[in-house]
């Protein structure tokens, strides 16, 4: 009876109607501290399990890829695998090097963890949750996201190992290089929304015409911004082929090369959680947040919409990860600067164009316009940074 | 002199006195750190949201790396420095006097401040606008500027002999 | 004590420590830090003035003290890098950021 | 194109991720505890002791000569020649190993030991998943444990084992003939059929009656060499 008589918007809603019921239980005076408390616990939850199972997602997914089965002995099709690492990672012994230097050793992962969940105060899960609707939200989050490079090169300096200060320099320039692009991707929506708050990003493309939705990634600019930005975020939460900082033929795992136990897995949970507020952003930004991707799908509850189009990104991080070998260190420098950069820049550029082109009857205009002003230097670029040095057909003078 | 300031005021002090006085290069640099998110946070205290989160962006996440990079780059391992000056005592009486000074200054001359006036609105909307008309001047003179100390750093900071080798 | 004092005051601490390490310090790096260090004093009584001073609304001039802060972060970002810049390249000179010994041009 | 190599790869990847649902061959991993992947007649890993017969202490081809002692490159055979003479195959009088322990935590599985043994008697197994808790006296296998039948040299590796069986019915068929030629003519014990496993045992097990120890030339020096040079393993300090 209860169930019928929850219409569309109440199951939208559920969550929100849940904490407001939970807050009226609660005097008064303690009403703000609860409403804080009642809005983290369900972010503290809900992306710590996203990040179990992603992972047995991912190593399923990979092994598949690989002509092989990945994790399938703990649980039902391997699925409590993430179970049965956590409680390893627990349970291991906490080895700390004797050289460390051990406040900044022990605050590292802390500081990480920490920074990766801050990012998700301003991310809208759904209409009407949101932790705090900041105006300045798009700042606040890489904001946040540059304490990560700090915590990153605490943790390979204080572990005094070649390997892991060789890590940290490596994630540092490339989160360095690649914080640039991914910010000025994300300019274009912020022209176009003339907001920095989520929130109101979220809603400026909320509407449909037809079946279909209004999110930038439907513009010459958003398609491009999107794609530089995915890129960006690839080598901001060193994913494979972007993965050089924890190059395991090299350098073998980076800068927490020296952390064991607990503290290993929070670096692996710190890096997970980027790339979900990574790719959450780039929903936000381009995909329309919350919103359902045609007009006659609205009745599914918004945050289930979130969590699909972020699984979807996973997914791809995924399949990315699976395809493509890791870059050198001098490509993806020259990558970041040489073609990145310019892309972006050129992006904003025809964001502009784009707004002050006339809509209407000339709209196929607009766009063939601004796919040639976007394509043309893409194909240049590419080409001129193609690699024209030709490869030697190898000889061995000691093997035959 | 709420709470929060207090906090915030002493993490601030704390921090920036710690990096004045600690002898590690790098844990210098990473009291600063701290001292600069309190600033930060001060600034949000103060109802200045984009200048708060500016601060973090530039100060801990580029500043604080530079200057750690630098101290990396420079550091002797096998050099034993004394971490202050022969004449520090000069110079922490002159600090002192300073601060002596400054804080007459302003228990004199600003006693007569309102303590709570209604907080001034600074949204985004609002700076950004002021930024492209009224302060249009500045901005580009300190894009030059920017772009100015970009490329002279990279000129002054590259190695001579990288340098030949390139050209 | 009013709200404002305090601020100030606080701007005033950090100014004086910041001027006591640039003073004190034998490390170039460290010397450069404490001269950011009193930039961001700065920064923060501007701030605290733009918070608490008298501004009538709708003034154009209404957010001076943010303009002010922000340009004066962007100038500060560019002084640190040229700074530590300067540093690396006297050291490739000298070997040794201790400022004490970089005395070559002492009679 | 620009970007054709990683839209190539990008498909190949997809391709066998959702192949490996149709298709069993996209999945070549064993499932290594249940499956095993079926060996190669070559396969070798750690050296056991050949025995002939259903009696492994009697039955035992080594005479404790020590040759693979000295010549294990990691030194990880450790034989303490015996006191007494037991007949062997063919009934003659040698001696055996009183003690004979090979650590294959230590063993580099090269093989040669089998090279160097003039009587056969020391082989290579196949017998690779060999886990245990104990890891000192776990892996430090004595003659016991080492010693095989012929038949499951038989089985591991049919064609080496039946190549080694006849070279070795033909010396002995050779050595009885100069016995019989030599001494009173006597009918030779074994006949030397092909397989030539169960004869020699029968008439090894037999006359057992030991031919009361001549203890020939260097009695109590054997044992010390050896654990001069193995002393330093932890296994074999209890």
């Amino acid at each position: 009876m209860i169930a019928a008589a929850l219409t569309t918007q109440d199951v939208d809603q559920i969550f929100v109607l849940i904490k407001h019921a939970l807050l009226a239980c609660v005097p008064a005076a303690l009403q703000p501290i609860a409403s804080a408390v009642l809005s983290i616990i369900p972010i503290l939850v809900a992306f710590p399990l996203l990040f179990a199972i992603t992972t047995v997602l991912e190593r399923k997914g990979l092994g598949r890829m690989q002509n092989r089965y990945g994790p399938n002995r703990v649980g039902p099709a391997g699925f409590f695998q993430p179970i049965a690492d956590g409680i390893k990672s627990l349970t291991k012994e906490d080895v700390v090097p004797l050289s460390a230097d051990h406040a900044v050793h022990f605050l590292a992962p802390i500081l990480l963890v920490i920074a990766a969940f801050l990012g998700y105060a301003v991310l809208p899960i759904g209409r009407n949750m949101v932790l705090v609707n900041l105006n300045a939200g798009v700042l606040f989050f890489f904001a946040v996201g540059s304490v990560v490079e700090l915590s990153v090169f605490m943790a390979g300096w204080s572990s005094r190992s070649k390997y892991s200060l060789l890590g940290a320099m490596r994630a540092i320039a490339q989160m360095i290089s690649y914080e640039v692009p991914l910010v000025l991707a994300s300019v274009v929506v912020i022209m176009q929304a003339g907001s920095l708050s989520l929130v109101t990003i979220v809603e400026s493309q909320s509407g449909y015409t037809g079946i279909f939705p209004h999110w930038y990634l439907f513009t010459p600019w958003g398609i491009a911004g999107f794609i530089l930005f995915m890129i960006a975020a690839t080598a901001e939460s060193n994913r494979s082929p972007f993965d050089l900082p924890e190059g395991e033929s090299e350098i073998i795992a980076g800068y927490f090369i020296e952390y064991s136990g607990f503290k290993f897995a929070l670096f692996f949970l710190a890096e997970y959680l980027g790339m979900f507020a990574t790719s959450s952003l780039a929903i936000t930004l381009f995909l329309g947040g919350w919103a359902a991707p045609l007009s006659f799908l609205t009745f599914i509850p918004s945050y289930v919409w979130f969590f699909l189009k972020l699984l979807v990104l996973i997914c791809f991080f995924i399949w990315i990860r699976g395809t493509l070998p890791r870059l050198r260190m001098d490509q993806l420098m020259g990558f970041a600067w040489k073609f990145i950069l310019p892309m972006a820049l050129l992006n904003i550029f025809v964001a502009g164009l784009w707004r002050f082109l006339p809509a209407g009857p000339l709209n196929s205009i607009r766009w063939l316009v601004c796919i040639g002003v976007l394509a043309a230097p893409c194909i240049v670029l590419s080409f001129s940074l193609k690699q024209k040095k030709k490869l030697l057909v190898r000889t061995y003078h000691f093997a035959e | 002199m709420t709470a929060p300031f207090l906090i915030l005021a002493a993490l601030a002090v704390a921090g920036t006195a710690a990096a004045m006085g600690l002898r590690n290069g790098v844990h210098c640099v990473l009291a600063l750190t701290v001292g600069f998110a309190a600033l930060a946070a001060l600034y949000l205290q103060l109802g200045a949201q984009f200048v708060g989160f500016t601060q973090i962006m530039v100060y801990v996440g580029a500043v604080a790396i530079l200057a750690v990079f630098a101290i990396m780059m420079t550091h002797h391992p096998g050099l034993i420095e004394a971490p202050f000056s022969r004449n520090w005592l000069w110079g922490a009486v002159i600090a002192a006097a300073v601060f002596a000074t400054l804080a007459r200054a302003i228990s004199l001359g600003t006693a007569s401040a309102p303590s709570a006036p209604p907080e001034p609105s600074a949204t985004v909307n609002q700076i950004g606008d002021a930024l492209m008309h009224r302060y249009i001047l500045p901005l580009e003179i300190v894009g030059l500027l920017l772009t100015a100390a970009l490329i002279g750093a990279v000129i002054i900071a590259i190695d001579p002999k990288d340098r030949e080798e390139s050209e | 004590m009013s709200s404002l004092q305090s601020y100030l005051l606080l701007s005033a601490l950090l100014f004086s420590i910041g001027l006591a390490g640039a003073l004190t310090r034998r490390n170039a790096i460290l010397v450069l830090i404490g001269i950011e260090l009193m930039l961001n004093a700065a920064n923060l009584n501007f701030i605290a003035f733009w918070r608490f001073g008298p501004h009538p609304a709708n003034r154009p001039d209404a957010l001076t003290g943010i303009m002010f802060a922000i340009f004066s972060i962007a100038v500060a970002a560019a002084e640190a890098a040229v700074g530590l810049a300067i540093i690396l390249a006297a050291y490739r000179h000298s070997r040794t950021t201790d400022l004490d010994r970089m005395n070559h041009l002492k009679g | 194109m620009i970007g054709n190599g990683i839209l190539k790869g990008l498909a190949e990847t997809a391709r066998n991720f959702f192949g490996s649902y149709v298709s069993k061959d996209r999945l070549t991993t064993v499932q290594y505890p249940e499956q095993h992947i079926p060996q190669i007649e070559a396969t070798r890993d750690f050296p056991f002791l050949v025995y002939d017969g259903a009696d492994w202490e009697s039955g035992m081809r080594c005479v404790a000569c020590q040759i693979c002692e000295k010549e294990c490159p990691p030194k990880c055979i450790l034989i303490t020649k015996s006191t007494d003479k037991k007949p062997d195959a063919v009934g003659k009088p040698q001696f055996y190993p009183a003690v004979f322990d090979i650590d294959i935590s230590v063993c580099m599985s090269c093989q040669i030991c089998v090279e160097v043994c003039p009587f056969d008697a020391i082989k290579m197994d196949v017998q690779f998943d060999l886990p245990t808790d104990d890891r000192f006296g776990g892996l430090l296998l004595d003659r016991h444990k080492l010693a095989k039948s012929n038949e499951y040299y038989h089985q591991i590796h049919p064609t080496e084992a039946t190549a080694v069986d006849t070279a070795l019915a033909a010396e002995r068929a050779k050595a009885a003939a100069a016995k019989a030629a030599a001494a009173t003519p006597k009918p030779a014990a074994p006949a030397a059929p092909a397989p030539a496993a169960p004869k020699p045992a029968s008439s090894t097990a037999t006359p057992a009656p030991a031919p009361v120890a001549p203890m020939p030339v260097k009695p109590a020096e054997p044992p010390i060499k050896p654990l001069a040079s193995e002393s330093s393993k932890p296994g074999e300090t209890k």
